[in-house]
């Protein structure tokens, strides 16, 4: 994501589509959060016997990410036909 | 609340506040029951893709806690207004 | 809870009423949002055999959600006891 | 944190800023209280009225809880001033 | 923390100190939160069978504060080496 | 998101929010790995210091958690590259 930080001065900043954006980065980084923990909890015992990720865990976090998106769509596509409304999902 | 105690600028205000609110506890819910339905259904990691089992159990544990969500809703209300008397 | 928006516009909005008020509907959704939870886990059992509520899950909930209550007024005297401050209990 | 860094006018508004964040905490106590000790003392739904044994715990929850955490700030404080030195 | 509400009137608030002073304030708090939580898990049976401390939980609190700032220091310091950031530990 | 809808002015914008969202971040990832480490690690209250097997531990609990953590981070931009495709 580069930034040209050239003319900005005289323009304006339209604060509706800022909060929209906020919103959304606010999404994304809740959604990673939430897999960050899930995974833990599913893929790092806490033994902790060395600081590295050994095979198993590395691979059981993988699958753990690519599961995690699957339900987060079916989910977000159950509440969406529940309510009709659109989502920024 | 009673909202007969405000004029009709501070109602619209509050209208567009409880708007925001409730788009933004919509997104708590989702967010919530994705990693709950998870937690509870999802625990075999030899494959990326979710097995059968676990797809019906995410659908199952997401209505479930959507009719116990919306009993609850029920019995707050009632107790609520109990309290309000 | 009607709202009439008519002559709204020549109204001025007291911002010290409207900070009340949304903090007494946060704290109203953050008690909702803690009994859904509670009960959750009191009489909800993570087999998910159907997705709908029997019998047994239905009563366990209206028990519960009425218990949380008269939790939420014993703690509240306490504190009310203690601190002697006026609470928007 | 060192306060007089600040002037008047300044520490006025930190005055206002912890005046409501207090207010803030004790309501984040009270309903942290209800939901820790409903979830420790109250598991018998065969009725919808507390038990007295789960009232009573729920009074002894809450002031061990009390007791607790008055005790965790005295400690607190002293170590924070520890790391002032 | 004495105030001394004179002649503040005629004084500017710098938003940017009182920006700093909140969070830093914000940080000691959610800090006095975690070890509070933290150390009732350790430390507290969920027996309740008074309402006092007893002798043994009593000290284990002070046993458990004392290790958590250790705690808190050791994975300061570990994260300070790893960004170079001047974190405000 | 695609960056390329906003102007310069907002794209300053959300860069400063984006840099005070990190500082943010950074300081839930500290806070939360200092406790996640002390429950996992930290069970013996007979005395107030760590012991070299704790110290051991947290060390290791930490490490193995931003390891963690990046390597969901890769997953998870994949993953998302994934969905905009």
């Amino acid at each position: 994501m580069s930034f040209f930080m050239n003319n900005a001065a005289n323009q304006s900043v339209n604060m509706q589509n800022m909060a929209m954006a906020e919103q959304e980065l606010e999404m994304v980084s809740d959604l990673f959060n939430r897999i960050v923990s899930s995974c833990h909890q599913k893929c790092i015992p806490k033994t902790y016997i060395e600081g590295e990720l050994n095979k198993g865990e590395a691979v059981c976090i993988d699958r753990c990410v690519a599961k995690f998106f699957e339900v987060n769509k079916s989910v977000g596509t159950k509440l969406q036909q529940m309510s009709g409304a659109g989502l920024p999902m | 609340m009673d909202f007969s105690q405000f004029n009709d600028a501070e109602r619209n205000h509050l209208q567009r506040v409880m708007e925001q609110k409730q788009m933004k506890d919509f997104l708590k819910l989702y967010s919530g029951l994705v990693e709950r339905c998870f937690t509870d259904c999802v625990n075999d990691f030899t494959s990326k893709a979710l097995t059968s089992k676990e797809e019906g159990c995410v659908q199952k544990c997401a209505d479930k806690f959507l009719k116990h969500s919306e009993r609850v809703g029920q019995r707050f209300a009632e107790a609520n207004a109990e309290m309000m008397k």
